[in-house]
């Protein structure tokens, strides 16, 4: 039976996901031997039950990304943290230095001060997600298996442990496959 | 060619040893520093002294003391900021300092900072906008027999409840 | 000054005694309640009522039952004593006109209740006795005598053997070997040597260092005269807390007065021995208390620790050899040398010897200062002199050694008080804070109040303390909020174990005690605020590293 | 002077008396993690990563600061220590505002090096995010409070080699910080020499050459060595 496996884009830049594409012709192996059930490059609406993997990207900034992450912990057997933002919540997090009220100031900056033209802040309820007080990295929120730093991490390290993972041992980064930035 | 040397003169002295020429607390502070023969070691007396005199301690006079004690202004101003007796900013015209030591803070010490907190709307460390009270806390002044102590104005007063500190800050404010 | 002189001032001080003493209390806990506009009003009232001949109103210092002051004590003659509690000003002409049998409704206190009567007094004994400005009242009482049988009649090597036989340990908290420690400064090489005398008493929750000061100061300089003859010092200093004013007007005090009478400085005694003190004030910092921020505070620097070795009785001040005892050890010495090694000795346990200070207080209904036997059971603290837990409550535990210590549980209370059953509970004699707290104490609160301290007064230097407490605060503040989980919970006690084995200095190396003796007798109160943890590995009890095999 | 031998993880050592235990390894080629420690200033043991077992001793010691002894059994690499390495790296990253990829020192920072070098995936405690400034009104400089370990080398070196005495440490806790004479803006300083050697000394990326970007600030710590060597040992050449 083939890993259901499905990585997930929470709050970052897509990076890491494009670094996934430059697994280039691993990604032809990948495909023998994972199903990609939820993922940004395929057009799944809802994250599945009985997921093995899940590699998630991005920080989690707002309330649809931590009820989303609450709903892959309870799906899903073995969550990796792919990337920065994930792993220490990186530049996005970075609005958490403002203290209390960042929400409310990086919303005005971006879409009162920067406003090129009809300045408002987006506000429909259900529908644009609320901000979180504080970006969390996300073992923050959820219990988080493994670990895979990196801004984005490259091609090789993605193909390191996701082989590892795949050969059935105990994924494990060394030396500067676990370097940030 | 001519080279030009040029050697800027240290402005902020001037502006400091200028601030000190006429006042004379600046004399009683170097009066003091010399029974103390400027010495490097003095400087946390010296400090003391300083704030004694002029309440707090601002820029030009740790410059000065800099000065006078040949210390890099640095150092001077690392020492000031490193004990929480010493302050860089005015203070109220009155003190109230609530003792948080564990024999008070068990004994509702933290009610007392609570009320007092409430009444003057700020916080411990701050003084209020109009100038008249800063709240402080102290680590324990070793008054634990009456505790919870509160030092008003450098006066301990035993056994104080959050109704008895708001009526010694209401005749204040 | 001779012996003969030194006589001579005892003998006129004891002539000038008068029938009876009015002792009042004018230490920092009952000067608060005004007890300088008592003895004022007593003053007055006993010239008004014409009793001056008989009757000496005497400033003295702390007599230890802080709880109940202002404290006024009566000696009369005939060796009857009185004790007024709870006095105040207006309460004067009752009190000196009882002494003529008058009515007094005043409240009396019990000067033979087992707050007292269970006391050992060596450190405490001219407590509430002297009076505190009086180097003459010192001397009556035998004051400066040891100083003078130390530098006539012993060698320095003698000295330091009369504290080694003593058992003496240091009062500061760590229970160090006083004599060990003297005889490594006297061994150092180096011409210039200090003598230190500790006396930023930060713990929350103590007050002995101050009560003596304040007391007693002049036992504290002639221990430290001693000691510097010992070790060959010339040299002292007496680190005072800047939030002791009154300890440090009283030592100005004593040290121009043991000036003056050449009991400090040059020739003391007519002995080539040289000895000056200087006071230095802190500023505000419980990190000085440990003895290298001391000396680096002393130097007139920041008061960060160094790691040690090298010691400070190799390379202390300045590089120079210094000895560094706290108040209390300082004043044992010379009680020690005037009555011997084998007296003292003779106190306390197999491995604790003497007496220890202790400030009770917190939710007890004796409050104040009590000397009691090194070894004496907890409980007969708590209980009989402290009468146990005011307002019917039960006593849940007690906290010695303050931010470095430890919560004895209620069920541990018949545990000898020494430095090793103390330690073996997992707390510390410290300096001497005996804080009680009553079933109504929440035990996390507590240890996240220490924490807070801790974290405050962290020098920074060192990550572990600096970063550390901050951490481990901000967990034991999860697990109040009812937010955290039993993996933080793991979290908290893997941290409390690092910063114990990695901070550079005893607050970073001792901050994670309070924490962890509450998890160890009250780790209930803990488990009861976790919550269950929803998004924790999946399936709980599977193994946690579940390997995907393709 | 007499020489010591000792052991370190097991391997027979010969260290000459009053070396420390750091330069006994080094010179033996074992490398024991540091932070604080900076070659050609004195040590102050702070940053707790170098501490070592010694067996005898109870308590951990900081091969910085430690003096080399006849008999000595040193170990610098137990599962412990390892451990409490990891541990004061995560409450690093955790205090102050490290974020490596967009941080100017990335790929040339220490902080950055030990901490995979030590296997720390990630930061296991909440991270602080504290508010702090970057000062860039130094003409050549920037001080980017964000990044500091508080480490003090910029301090001693600019009191022991450059002997200007600019910079110091103020306030004390989680609240200390690196301060420029009276804590004014860097650029207003009437002491400091603009010699540079604080921005050598910096291990991380809070010390910067103006103008570097993301990655671009490497330093060279050999000219701090150079100044040391030819004022301690009068030797302008030397062969590393």
């Amino acid at each position: 039976m083939k890993v259901r496996l499905a990585t997930v884009w929470l709050g970052g830049c897509s990076g890491c996901h494009m670094s996934f594409l430059d697994l280039d012709e691993f990604l032809i192996d990948l495909v023998d031997a994972v199903e990609i059930v939820y993922s940004p490059v395929v057009d799944v609406k809802e994250y599945p039950e009985n997921v093995d993997v899940c590699l998630i990207e991005g920080a989690v900034c707002n309330e649809d990304n931590l009820e989303l992450l609450h709903k892959i912990r309870q799906r899903t057997k073995v969550i990796v943290s792919f990337g920065d933002c994930a792993v220490t919540a990186n530049v996005p997090a970075i609005r958490n230095q403002l203290g209390l009220g960042n929400r409310e100031s990086v919303l005005q900056h971006a879409y009162i001060t920067n406003a090129q033209d009809n300045p408002s802040v987006p506000k429909a309820d259900g529908i644009v997600p609320q901000l979180l007080e504080r970006v969390m990295p996300v073992h923050e929120a959820v219990h988080v298996e493994y670990f895979l730093p990196g801004c984005p991490p490259p091609a090789a390290r993605i193909k390191a442990l996701v082989g590892q993972m795949l050969s059935g041992v105990e994924p494990k980064l060394e030396g500067t496959q676990l370097k940030f930035g | 060619m001519s080279a030009t040397l040029t050697k800027s003169s240290n402005r902020r002295l001037q502006a400091a040893l200028q601030h000190a020429s006429g006042d004379k607390r600046f004399k009683i502070l170097e009066v003091h520093m010399k029974k103390h023969q400027f010495r490097h070691d003095a400087l946390i007396e010296v400090l003391h002294k300083a704030q004694e005199l002029f309440g707090y301690l601002e820029d030009d006079l740790l410059f000065f003391v800099a000065h006078k004690l040949k210390l890099p202004p640095s150092r001077v101003y690392g020492v000031a900021t490193f004990y929480h007796f010493f302050n860089l900013k005015p203070q109220g015209e009155h003190t109230c300092v609530v003792c948080m030591g564990t024999a008070c803070y068990v004994k509702g010490a933290d009610k007392v900072i609570d009320a007092v907190q409430s009444r003057l709307q700020i916080k411990s460390g701050e003084t209020t906008a109009d100038g008249k009270v800063s709240l402080l806390t102290a680590r324990c002044i070793g008054a634990c027999g009456i505790a919870p102590a509160v030092t008003y104005d450098g006066q301990v007063a035993p056994k104080q409840t959050p109704e008895a500190a708001l009526e010694k800050i209401n005749q204040w404010k | 000054m001779q012996l003969d002189d030194l006589n001579a001032i005892a003998e006129k001080e004891k002539a000038a005694a008068k029938k009876i003493c009015l002792r009042t209390c004018m230490s920092a806990g009952c000067m608060s309640s005004r007890a300088d506009v008592i003895k004022k009003n007593l003053d007055a009232e006993v010239k008004a009522q014409g009793m001056e001949a008989e009757v000496e109103v005497r400033r003295v210092g702390c007599m230890g039952f802080c709880g109940q002051g202002p404290l006024v004590g009566v000696d009369h003659d005939d060796g009857r004593e009185e004790l007024f509690e709870f006095v105040k000003p207006e309460d004067a002409p009752a009190i000196v006109s009882s002494l003529k049998g008058g009515p007094c409704d005043v409240h009396r206190g019990d000067p033979k209740h087992p707050f007292f009567a269970k006391q050992v007094k060596i450190v405490r004994a001219n407590g509430g006795i002297v009076d505190p400005e009086s180097i003459e009242d010192y001397i009556a009482v035998g004051g400066y005598q040891a100083l003078h049988q130390a530098l006539t009649e012993l060698k320095p090597a003698e000295v330091v053997e009369a504290i080694t036989k003593s058992g003496l340990r240091g009062r500061g908290g760590a229970g160090y070997p006083t004599g060990l420690k003297w005889g490594t400064v006297a061994k150092s090489a180096g011409n210039k040597k200090y003598v230190v005398c500790n006396g930023d008493e930060g713990d929350p929750g103590a007050f002995m260092d101050r009560s003596v000061l304040e007391s007693d100061p002049h036992l504290v300089l002639e221990g430290m005269a001693i000691a510097a003859y010992a070790v060959g010092a010339d040299q002292g200093f007496l680190y005072v807390r800047a939030e002791y004013p009154l300890a440090i007007s009283r030592l100005q005090i004593a040290i121009k007065q043991a000036k003056q009478l050449g009991l400090l400085g040059g020739g003391i005694f007519e002995t080539p021995f040289i000895f000056n003190v200087d006071i230095r004030i802190g500023a505000g910092a419980f990190v000085c208390g440990e003895e290298t921020a001391l000396m680096a505070s002393v130097e007139g620097k920041r008061g960060t620790p160094r790691p040690r070795p090298p010691f400070p009785a190799e390379s202390g001040l300045w590089g120079c050899p210094t000895l560094i005892n706290n108040v209390e050890t300082f004043a044992n010495i010379a009680p020690i040398i005037a009555n011997g090694a084998e007296w003292y000795a003779s106190f306390g346990t197999e491995k604790s010897k003497g007496t220890k200070v202790f400030a009770l207080t917190g939710k007890i209904t004796n409050n104040g200062l009590i000397e009691v036997p090194m070894g004496i059971p907890l409980r007969q603290i708590v209980e009989e002199m402290g009468g146990g837990a005011p307002d019917g409550r039960q006593i849940k535990s007690v906290q010695t050694g303050g931010p470095s210590g430890g919560c004895i549980p209620a069920q541990h209370l018949d545990t000898p008080v020494d430095y090793e059953s103390l330690t073996k509970l997992g707390s510390i004699m410290g300096s001497g804070g005996m804080v009680v707290m009553d079933d109504t104490t929440n035990m996390v609160e507590i240890a996240k109040f220490y924490m807070e301290f801790c974290m405050d007064e962290s020098c920074g230097k060192c990550i572990p303390c600096r970063a550390g407490t901050v951490q481990m605060h901000n967990l034991l503040d999860k697990i109040l909020k009812r937010k955290a989980t039993a993996r933080d919970l793991a979290k908290l006690e893997e941290l409390c174990d690092m910063v114990k084995n990695t901070s550079l200095c005893g607050l970073g190396q001792t901050a994670p005690n309070p924490t962890l003796s509450t998890l160890r007798f009250f780790r209930n109160e803990y488990e009861q605020l976790l919550q269950p943890d929803k998004f924790g590995p999946r399936g709980n009890g599977e193994p946690k590293k579940a390997s995907v095999a393709a | 002077m007499a020489a010591k031998t000792l052991t370190i993880d097991g391997k027979p050592i010969t260290a000459e008396e009053g070396a420390t235990v750091l330069q006994a390894a080094d010179e033996a080629g074992i490398k024991i993690p540091t932070l604080c420690h900076l070659d050609g200033v004195y040590d102050v043991g702070a940053c707790r990563l170098c501490l070592v077992e010694v067996t005898g001793v109870a308590k951990l010691l900081p091969a910085c600061t430690t003096r080399v002894a006849e008999g000595m059994e040193v170990k610098t690499d137990s599962e412990r220590l390892r451990k409490y390495r990891r541990i004061t790296l995560e409450l690093l990253f955790a205090e102050r505002n490290h974020v490596c990829a967009v941080c100017v020192a990335n790929g040339h920072c220490e902080l950055q090096t030990l901490a995979y070098s030590q296997g720390m995936d990630h930061v296991r405690y909440e991270y602080l995010f504290p508010k702090w400034g970057v000062d860039t009104t130094h003409r050549l400089f920037g001080m980017d409070h964000n990044r500091c370990v508080l480490c003090t080398r910029c301090v001693r070196v600019c009191w022991h080699v450059e002997g200007a005495g600019t910079k110091n440490v103020a306030g004390r806790g989680t609240r200390s910080h690196i301060i420029t004479d009276l804590a004014m803006p860097w650029g207003e300083s009437d002491s400091c020499t603009q010699c540079g050697k604080c921005v050598q000394a910096c291990p991380t990326g809070a010390l910067f050459h103006k103008g570097s970007t993301t990655g671009e600030m490497e330093r060279d710590r050999g000219k701090l060595e150079f100044i040391v060597t030819a004022r301690e040992k009068k030797q302008w050449v030397t062969a590393d």
